[in-house]
């Protein structure tokens, strides 16, 4: 894909530590278009987070990533030096953290924060930086942003410091956006408020964003398409409606089983046996194979290859021609149990 | 105008010239009071504030003293007899501690304002000897001050004198920070000015605690002369360019006390006083090897000796000097005898900023004693501390240096051997009270004829010799060093004056 | 809160969260840790065995020999024939035996102001931690007031003081329990306010509501949940300060209010070694300095590889 | 604001009551000062006329109010030892420690705080390892012996500085200081390495660890993410962060100077209270030792207090929170 | 796993009135207050968070009641006043009909703690990192004099494989669990003292949601084997939906709604429950707009006046600024706290239209 505003190729992060080398993300593939909003998921640890920072280069030392490419239009960003990163951090990419308690340097008022970011990217005075400030805040939403710019990030409430995250994020107009879990750390209802901030704005930009996020919810809500993880590889990628209603991989289809529902009648809900692997201890073949329920042999094996199949992309053996039965798409019926 | 940057180890302890009898603080105040008379460096009087002096003729227990005219003190007041009758009775104060000195005068007549009389208890042949530490004050300026009486330094009084001077010396005390700095600045009336060279025209008198801090000060330039130089510090400093250093025996012996007298020691675990016992004594006597604390612990700077008398003084004899062999085996027989076979364990105090590697002789002395069963705890601590812990009884066994500016045996037998009473025996913490010995040191008082005079200390000596109540070390060698511009030889009591000093630049 | 407390409790929260960090590994991988432990051990182990080790007992006076004295290190002393492996001092002290039984007075006062300020702090912290309330702003307070006094002027006050109220004749014997107390005394602050820091962070964790919910007494709670938590904030404090207090036992014989001269500690023979900076008998204040040098810093790099390898956030 | 100061000085106020009453404990109890005063040969009476004179004789707290009210007013009796006032034996002592400790302190801070700056961010590089290594064995070794170390070298082997003293002084009121000659400055030189090179060491350490901390914060990290430059990040955001923290610490240390001083003074002889200190010490000089106690708590007291009123500047979550918060 | 109810505890169950668990006026206020001094100078009042304000519920035997409320509304601090660990300011609470808090019932207390336990939010935090896990469940056992020696470790054993993990597992430590398993230890210790009655504080809220079903799951496996009482404590409504058999809305310290888990997601009836549900995020696609609700959760130090929640309530009316509603009872066996409710202007909209 050409035109994809972002696109991630065959993306491998490692981590040299104690123990030995740590492959936190093994062959990362996607693309955004423009426009797009694209959902990642997954469980805790699968390295959803570590994509975001990888494509930002902000990995935590001594991460580094140790292969494949991401371009942002076109041009490669990845294994840039810190300079030339800096001009696309923030003014191209912008961010958006988990904990808006924390992104916010508490020694700085909102203003100068969002102030000196403005001044940096659009070389602004500071008089323009200032008024641009109070209207992104107003555009995000912020009550009174006159008075409030002026403001320590303390004394703003939850949802209105990760507003002003987003403000922040999107104060130079970055043609991408990355949410690392943007609103986990709020209330349900404050949640809904956020996330119709960040959608709007990405909408009436055209702005292309990454959400990163576990809970399937949101995804289905805001996202365009989704991508799963599953210990630091692709499990499928694919439009929302695809794979929250009928998901290909036996990991998605479990995950989408174990989620209590608001209509069904209180019954069992699916279980995926056993936990995700840890990084170092990642089984041979497919990651997911000693959980699955329908394991073949070669899934003990051999990696499953990214397999198109129905308009969604899959690494699962199920999909794949030379497999004896090519199964349909099917819904969400991995065995209860015992 | 020449400033003499002057170090050692200690700062002298007062500046009131009758509180306390100790070199380092005499030797600070020589450069701002006077005495009568002082003693030269070959041993000689030299007139200074008396021109003239002698026994009258008619009755020997008076001295007259004629005094130094157009003499006057820092303050401006003139210097005269009545200030000399002051002093002397100053010093014969309880809180003196120079008492001892003058206590055999009676009565000091004013003949006129040049002219005294010192009326002494019985004849005093010596007594000019004892007087040249004896400074005088100003009556005047010490009534104006509320000081009449020095300075009890043992109960640490506050005191004006203490802090403050006003001699008729050739400096004036600019300054005064205990511990820290000491300044004096020349005096423009000094009685002496076409008399000296007096080339030095300011005195910054430091205590630098520290050896090796000391001799570097010298090293670098810093101080231009420096006392109690670290024996082993000598060669270096004597290969050194532009650093000349001088040496020669001071007139004091270094020797171990311990209390006779008393029935029980304190600082020690011993069964009754082990020290009461002439065995025991005669046995630590043996033990003690003063060779091997020439040989390493003074690197040979000192002369190992048998007796408190120094060498030099008027009294002093052969036989006196010499020491018993090292003999271990002898010295437990005696333990053994006196019934401390298993041996006994008492503290040995020390002062380790005072004389020549003070601290290392008693480490030694530790050592020794050790072989005999006598197990020794050492406390080491400041001379400011020693002292008055002597002087207090505080202390069943230490270590002393004694000098004697008199050049008599007397003033050994009066602070060392006299019992302590009648104003005598101060520095006599062995609690030895003989009445016998006591007597015998009277009548050396009393007797105005030389040759019997001399006779009779040798019969003290035998005496005290016996009764080996001290054990003797050795006579330390000083040394001093300085930048070469200076040349200031050692003088036998370690004294110095700045007046003297002529600089070669 | 005041903010220095959570300071501290941010600190403790910081060495708290080591616990599962593998130690041995992190130690194999640093060959100046393993230096630094073999350093130490070897020191700490000769000064143990120093009895069987050295050739001399240079705390028997008997055993000296004064004629031995000045003997530089592997020569013949011309008077009595004697060597000496790093030479002799001018006592006549194998100046080697002096450093292992210095060494032995060093890490007995050290360790022993480390355990008790150890066992003080970590009480005085446990109970202001959980208790909280009026017993912990007493603690507090005391400990602000005793922080002001760092260890040397303590300690030089409660020698004062205790040169004061001692009998003479006990001076000397008592002053290696002088020391562990005036050097123990004036460092328990430091486990006191971290012990407490950590003590607050695990109180409001819920394992220590689930033993209070099943009843169990507060002195259980600390000595038997909280306590084995607070450990490796103690651990790295413990090497630290024995670090710490080999230095203060040193200064404090430099300053001359340590042991007595004749049983003297690495610091005393510091003290006496100095005097022979310029005369060429270099041995005898070379040595002592290195071991204590050796010794002081070894521990320090022990400690601070702790630190850094209980804290995985360094990692 | 104003509650916060007060609640402040009520702390120091405590404190300072509290190392008064140690300070009067040592003086009622060490020794007998009676004893002191008088000497042996005092009579039963004068004895007891000394003691109602000095009011020994009153119940204890009404002993412990006069000794406060005294020495509120600097009053702290008479040194055993020179026989002077206590007040005025510091006060002349005072201006070489506080000289010698201010620039100290000054050399302490800011080559500590940049030290642990650069080490901080480049914990990798060479220089930072070195640093690192070297900083251990400052606190390693003994004060005394580096005093010693130095002075062997530079003023014995070197001869470039003097090895001991203050120099020459100036006397401006009260206040004698070095500062203004030459001497005086040289002689300033390596007493003040010697006593800041612990202290350096330990907030060069301090401000590392901080700022590694605050380097993977996560603002930070965001501020990175916005593409803020480098320099920026690091000097403006981070920096700021770790001073919090820093400043209080370093507060104490500095506050600790003063103490600390007595080693330094002792090795290079500088005429000021520490040295004052260590004698008295020897001597069980109570009235000196009991008005040094006050006196470093004074300055700890005060530099708590300037401590946090600095704290109180830096950091706006104090300000608006009111002076105590959960 | 988890052996047969002994005799006298079935007796004691069929004794007993249907409620295990009677909270009656509970009231729990914390005192933020600055210092007295700062008050003084600023003249400022006490300042009180009114962490929970006169709730009232009960809890039938066998029974799940949940209580789901934004972050703040007093959930975590009724949990700890039910179980004994926080001292309520005001109102009962009554487990088996024995008043935990009454002094006077001090020496029943330890026999009472058997009888309920509580499983935790954190089940990393939840475990002591320093203790084994067989160390862990035995201490419950040991503490209540229930097994000694070997029958404790059969016991220990037992307890790990009723929650699906094997006693080999004891001799390990916390850490080396995965979060999942690691509640499952908690659980474990929680059922040792064989507990009728489980507070449930958010117990998967840590956990993802793949390893939440198993938790799920097993507690509900438990329920119905052992018989167990839940109180179960959560933000997310989905969760809940699944667990509870009655459900408690909490705002701001107070219930505003009680009804059956079933009838309140058909017909929520408070409008603060309609929006609730309204904002729950539409994973089943079903087109539903996501309506949030408007406003900051309002400051619990100083809450607003009358109903707490009318600055938010799209229904608002003078009565609710004035007076505070009291819970009454709808037809349907809810409780629901609101004045437009109690007089009908809340219109009867089902979810997920729109009733502004
Ligand atoms: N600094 C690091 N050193 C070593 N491993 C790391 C580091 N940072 C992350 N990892 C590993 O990378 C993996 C992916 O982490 P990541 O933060 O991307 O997870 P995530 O999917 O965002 O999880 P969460 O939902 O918990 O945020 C994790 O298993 C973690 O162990
Ligand atoms: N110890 C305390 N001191 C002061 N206020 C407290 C304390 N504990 C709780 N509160 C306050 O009481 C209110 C209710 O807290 P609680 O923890 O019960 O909420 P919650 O519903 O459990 O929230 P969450 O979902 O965040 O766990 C909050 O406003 C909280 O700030
Ligand atoms: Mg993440
Ligand atoms: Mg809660």
């Amino acid at each position: 894909m050409t035109d994809a505003v972002l696109s991630v190729r065959n993306l491998v992060v490692e981590f040299p530590t104690r123990r030995g080398i740590l492959r936190a993300l093994d062959g990362i593939s996607f693309d955004v278009g423009p426009g797009e909003i694209l959902g990642v998921v997954g469980e805790s640890g699968a390295g959803k987070s570590i994509t975001g920072s990888a494509i930002i280069g902000l990995l935590d030392p001594p991460g580094r990533i140790a292969g494949g490419e991401i371009r942002l239009k076109g041009e490669r960003i990845d294994n840039l030096p810190t300079e030339r990163l800096n001009r696309i951090r923030g003014k191209r990419i912008g961010m958006v953290f988990q904990d808006p308690l924390t992104s916010l340097n508490p020694l700085f008022t909102v203003g100068q924060q969002l102030a000196e970011t403005i001044q940096h990217h659009l070389r602004l005075g500071e008089r323009e930086s200032r008024q641009r400030a109070i209207d992104l805040l107003a555009e995000v939403g912020i009550p009174a942003p006159e008075a409030r710019i002026d403001n320590y990030p303390h004394q703003f409430s939850g949802g209105m410091r990760q507003r002003v995250v987003i403000a922040l994020a999107l104060c130079a107009e970055p043609d991408f956006v990355i949410a690392d879990e943007p609103t986990t750390a709020l209330d349900v209802s404050v949640q809904a408020q956020v996330i119709q901030v960040f959608r709007r704005l990405c909408r009436e930009r055209g702005t292309s964003a990454i959400l990163i996020t576990h809970d399937m919810g949101v995804i289905a809500e805001a996202a365009d398409r989704v991508a799963v993880l599953y210990a630091g590889r692709i499990a499928e990628v694919g439009a929302v409606r695809d794979v929250l209603k009928r998901p290909l991989h036996p990991y998605t289809q479990g995950l989408m089983g174990s989620i209590p529902s608001l209509t069904g009648e209180g019954e069992r809900l699916v279980q995926i046996p056993g936990a995700m692997p840890r990084l170092n201890a990642i089984p041979e073949g497919c990651a997911f194979n000693p959980r699955c329920p329908r394991v073949m042999d070669i899934c003990r094996r051999e990696r499953p290859p990214l397999i198109d199949a129905d308009g969604a992309c899959v690494t699962c053996w199920l999909y794949d021609e030379r497999t004896e039965q090519p199964p349909a798409r099917e819904a969400p019926a991995v065995g209860r149990p015992a | 105008a020449e400033t003499l940057r002057w170090a050692r180890s200690a700062d002298n302890l007062t500046m009131d010239p009758h509180s306390q009898n100790s070199g380092p603080t005499h030797v600070f105040n020589h450069q701002i009071y006077e005495p009568l008379i002082i003693r030269d460096v070959d041993g000689s009087l030299r007139p200074t504030l008396a021109t003239e002096w002698g026994i009258s003729e008619d009755d020997d227990t008076v001295w007259e003293f004629t005094l130094r005219e157009g003499v006057v003190f820092h303050n401006g007041n003139d210097f005269t007899a009545e200030d000399v009758a002051f002093s002397i009775e100053r010093a014969q104060k309880p809180t003196s501690n120079m008492k001892e000195l003058v206590a055999s005068i009676r009565e000091v007549e004013v003949v006129d304002d040049h002219t005294v009389r010192f009326h002494t208890d019985g004849p005093d042949p010596i007594l000019i000897d004892k007087l040249t530490n004896l400074f005088m004050m100003d009556r005047e300026w010490a009534e104006e001050n509320n000081a009449t009486e020095p300075q009890n330094f043992d109960a640490g009084e506050e005191h004006f004198a203490a802090r403050n001077a006003n001699g008729t010396g050739p400096y004036v005390l600019q300054q005064r920070v205990p511990d820290s700095r000491n300044v004096a600045t020349l005096f423009e009336d000094y009685w002496g000015r076409d008399e000296f060279p007096l080339d030095i025209t300011e005195i910054l008198y430091t205590p630098i605690t520290a050896a090796p801090t000391r001799v570097a000060a010298l090293l670098s330039g810093e101080v231009d002369f420096v006392q109690d130089v670290p024996v082993q510090d000598i060669a270096r400093l004597e290969q050194t360019a532009g650093v000349r250093v001088t040496r020669g025996p001071e007139n004091r012996t270094i020797f171990l006390g311990m209390n006779v007298g008393d029935d029980q020691i304190t600082h020690g675990t011993a069964e009754g006083n082990p020290f009461a016992s002439r065995e025991v004594r005669e046995a630590i006597n043996m033990a003690v090897d003063r060779e091997a604390i020439q040989q390493v612990v003074m690197r040979g700077e000192s002369q190992p000796l048998g007796t408190l008398a120094p060498p030099f003084i008027n009294g002093y004899q052969e036989w006196m000097g010499e020491y018993p062999e090292v003999d271990l085996d002898r010295a437990l027989e005696l333990m053994e005898e006196a019934g401390y076979g298993d041996g006994f364990q008492v503290t040995l105090h020390c002062p380790n900023d005072r004389y020549v590697n003070d601290e290392g002789i008693c480490q030694a002395v530790v050592g020794m004693l050790g072989r005999i069963g006598i197990t020794t705890s050492l406390e080491s601590r400041s001379l400011s501390i020693h002292f008055p812990s002597i002087s207090n009884l505080e202390t069943d066994f230490y270590l002393l240096g004694w000098g004697v500016p008199t050049f008599d045996s007397q003033y050994v037998f009066d602070f060392l051997y006299h019992c302590r009473r009648d104003g005598k025996g101060s520095w006599n913490a062995t609690r030895l009270c003989d009445d016998e010995i006591d007597a015998m040191i009277a009548e050396i008082a009393g007797e105005g004829d030389l040759d019997a005079r001399n006779e009779k200390i040798a019969a003290v000596w035998e005496r005290v010799q016996e009764g080996i109540y001290y054990i003797p070390i050795h006579v330390q060698t000083i040394a001093r060093a300085m930048g070469d511009h200076l040349d200031i030889p050692v003088h036998p009591e370690n004294d110095f004056w700045a007046k003297d000093v002529a600089v070669n630049r | 809160m005041d903010v220095r407390e959570k300071l501290v409790q941010r600190l403790s929260r910081r060495i708290y969260a080591g616990w599962d960090s593998d130690l041995a590994h992190s130690f194999r991988s640093s060959p100046v840790t393993i230096i630094a432990a073999l350093v130490a051990l070897t020191i700490i182990l000769a000064a143990i065995f120093a009895p069987w080790i050295a050739p001399q007992n240079p705390f028997d006076p008997r055993q000296l020999n004064l004629m031995d004295g000045f003997t530089p290190p592997g020569q013949e002393n011309p008077f009595t024939g004697n060597t000496f492996l790093l030479g002799s001092d001018g006592q006549g002290r194998d100046v080697f035996s002096a450093i292992l039984y210095g060494a032995r007075v060093s890490l007995f006062v050290g360790f022993f102001a480390v355990l008790f300020s150890l066992v003080l702090g970590v009480t005085l912290g446990l109970i202001a931690g959980y208790v909280g309330g009026r017993a912990d702003a007493v603690i507090m307070r005391i400990a602000d007031v005793q922080l002001t006094f760092p260890v040397i002027l303590v300690a030089l006050l409660i020698f004062g003081v205790a040169r004061g109220f001692l009998p003479p004749q006990h001076r000397e014997a008592m002053a290696v329990y002088v020391l562990i107390v005036a050097i123990g005394l004036s460092d328990w602050v430091q486990y006191a306010r971290t012990v407490r820091g950590a003590t607050m962070v695990q109180k409001s964790r819920e394992y220590v509501a689930a033993a209070r919910l099943i009843g169990r007494s507060p002195f259980a709670i600390m000595s038997r949940h909280v306590l084995p938590n607070v450990t490796e904030p103690i651990l790295v404090i413990a090497t630290i300060s024995l670090a710490l207090a080999i230095i203060a036992e040193a200064t404090l014989s430099f300053l001359g209010v340590g042991v007595p001269p004749t049983q003297p500690s690495l610091g005393t023979l510091i003290r006496f070694g100095q005097g022979f900076l310029f005369s060429g008998e270099w041995w005898i204040l070379l040595f002592p300095s290195l071991t204590l040098l050796a010794l002081a810093l070894s521990v320090n790099l022990l400690g601070d590889w702790l630190r850094e390898a209980l804290n995985p956030r360094l990692r | 604001m104003i509650a916060f100061v007060l609640r402040r000085l009520a702390q120091a106020t405590l404190v300072l009551l509290i190392v008064g009453f140690v300070s009067f404990s040592m003086f009622r109890f060490i020794g007998d000062p009676i004893n002191n005063m008088m000497g042996q040969e005092a009579t039963l009476e004068q004895r007891a006329e000394l003691a109602r004179q000095l009011g020994l004789d009153q119940p204890f707290p009404v002993q412990f109010a006069r000794f406060i009210a005294r020495a509120a007013t600097g009053d702290f009796g008479v040194s055993y030892r020179l026989g002077r006032p206590v007040m005025d034996l510091i006060l002349e002592r005072l201006p070489a420690t506080l000289e010698l400790a201010l620039v100290s302190a000054l050399l302490a801070f800011f080559v500590g705080v940049s030290l642990g700056v650069y080490t901080a961010i480049r914990p990798r590089g060479l220089a930072s390892r070195f640093v690192m290594t070297a900083s251990l064995v400052g606190v390693s070794l003994p004060t005394f012996l580096i005093g010693i170390g130095l002075i062997y070298v530079f003023a014995v082997e070197l001869g470039w500085l003097p090895s001991f003293g203050r120099g020459q002084t100036v006397q401006i009121g009260g206040w004698s200081t070095g500062f203004l000659t030459q001497s005086g400055l040289a002689s300033l030189v390596l007493p003040a390495i010697t006593l800041a090179l612990y202290q350096m060491t330990l907030i060069m350490r301090l401000v590392r660890a901080e700022m590694m901390e605050v380097l993977r914060s996560d603002y930070i990290k965001f501020a990175r993410a916005r593409g803020l430059p480098e320099r920026r990040v690091n000097f403006r955001h981070a920096l700021k962060n770790t001073m919090v923290p820093v400043i209080t610490i370093t507060g104490l240390q500095l506050g600790s100077i003063i103490a600390f001083a007595i080693v330094t003074e002792t090795v290079f002889q500088w005429p000021g209270v520490g040295l004052l200190f260590i004698t008295s010490v020897q001597f069980v000089d109570v009235p000196v030792m009991a008005a040094y106690l006050m006196l470093i708590g004074l300055v700890f007291v005060v530099i708590n207090l300037v401590v946090d009123l600095l704290y109180y500047a830096v950091d706006p979550r104090l300000r608006v929170e009111g002076a105590r918060g959960h | 796993m988890v052996g047969p109810a002994p005799a006298d505890l079935v007796a004691r169950r069929e004794a007993a009135s249907d409620s295990v668990v009677e909270v009656r006026g509970l009231v729990r206020d914390f005192d933020v207050s600055a210092s007295w001094l700062h008050r003084t100078l600023s003249g400022e009042p006490r300042r009180v968070v009114k962490a929970v304000g006169g709730v009232s519920f009960d809890i039938r035997r066998g029974e799940t009641l949940a209580l789901v409320g934004e972050s703040g509304s007093g959930k975590s601090t009724i949990a700890k006043m039910v179980v004994g660990l926080l001292p309520p300011t005001a109102g009962s609470i009554r487990i088996d009909g024995t008043d935990i808090w009454d002094p006077a019932n001090a020496p029943k207390l330890r026999d009472l703690r058997r009888r309920f336990q509580m499983i935790f939010q954190d089940p990393f935090a939840s475990l002591n990192p320093r203790w084994r896990v067989r160390d862990i469940i035995a201490e419950p056992l040991d503490v209540f004099g229930i097994t000694r020696g070997r029958a404790t470790r059969d016991r220990v054993g037992e307890l790990l494989t009723t929650v699906k993990l094997t006693p080999e597992d004891g001799e390990k430590y916390p850490h080396q669990f995965s979060g999942g398993q690691r509640q499952r230890i908690c659980i474990a210790r929680a059922l040792a003292s064989e507990p009728e009655f489980l507070v449930c504080d958010e117990p998967t809220s840590a956990l993802d949601v793949s390893v939440q079903a198993q938790i799920l799951n097993l507690m509900r496996d438990l329920q119905d084997r052992l018989g167990l009482t839940y109180l179960f404590i959560s933000h997310n409504l989905a969760v809940v939906r699944h667990m509870a058999d009655r459900i408690g809305v909490l705002y701001l310290g107070g219930l505003a709604e009680v009804a059956p888990a079933k009838a309140m997601f058909r017909d929520p009836r408070h409008p603060y429950t309609r929006s609730l549900i309204d904002a729950i995020p539409d994973i089943d696609m079903t087109g539903r707009e996501r309506t949030p609700i408007t406003g900051e959760i309002p400051n619990p130090l100083d809450p607003p006046p009358g109903c707490t929640f009318h600055p938010r309530c799209p229904f608002a009316r003078e009565r609710c600024r004035r007076e505070v509603p009291r819970a009454f009872a709808e037809a349907s066996g809810a409780l629901v706290a609101c004045h437009g409710v109690e007089e009908g202007w809340v219109g009867q909209a089902p979810a997920g239209q729109k009733a502004v």
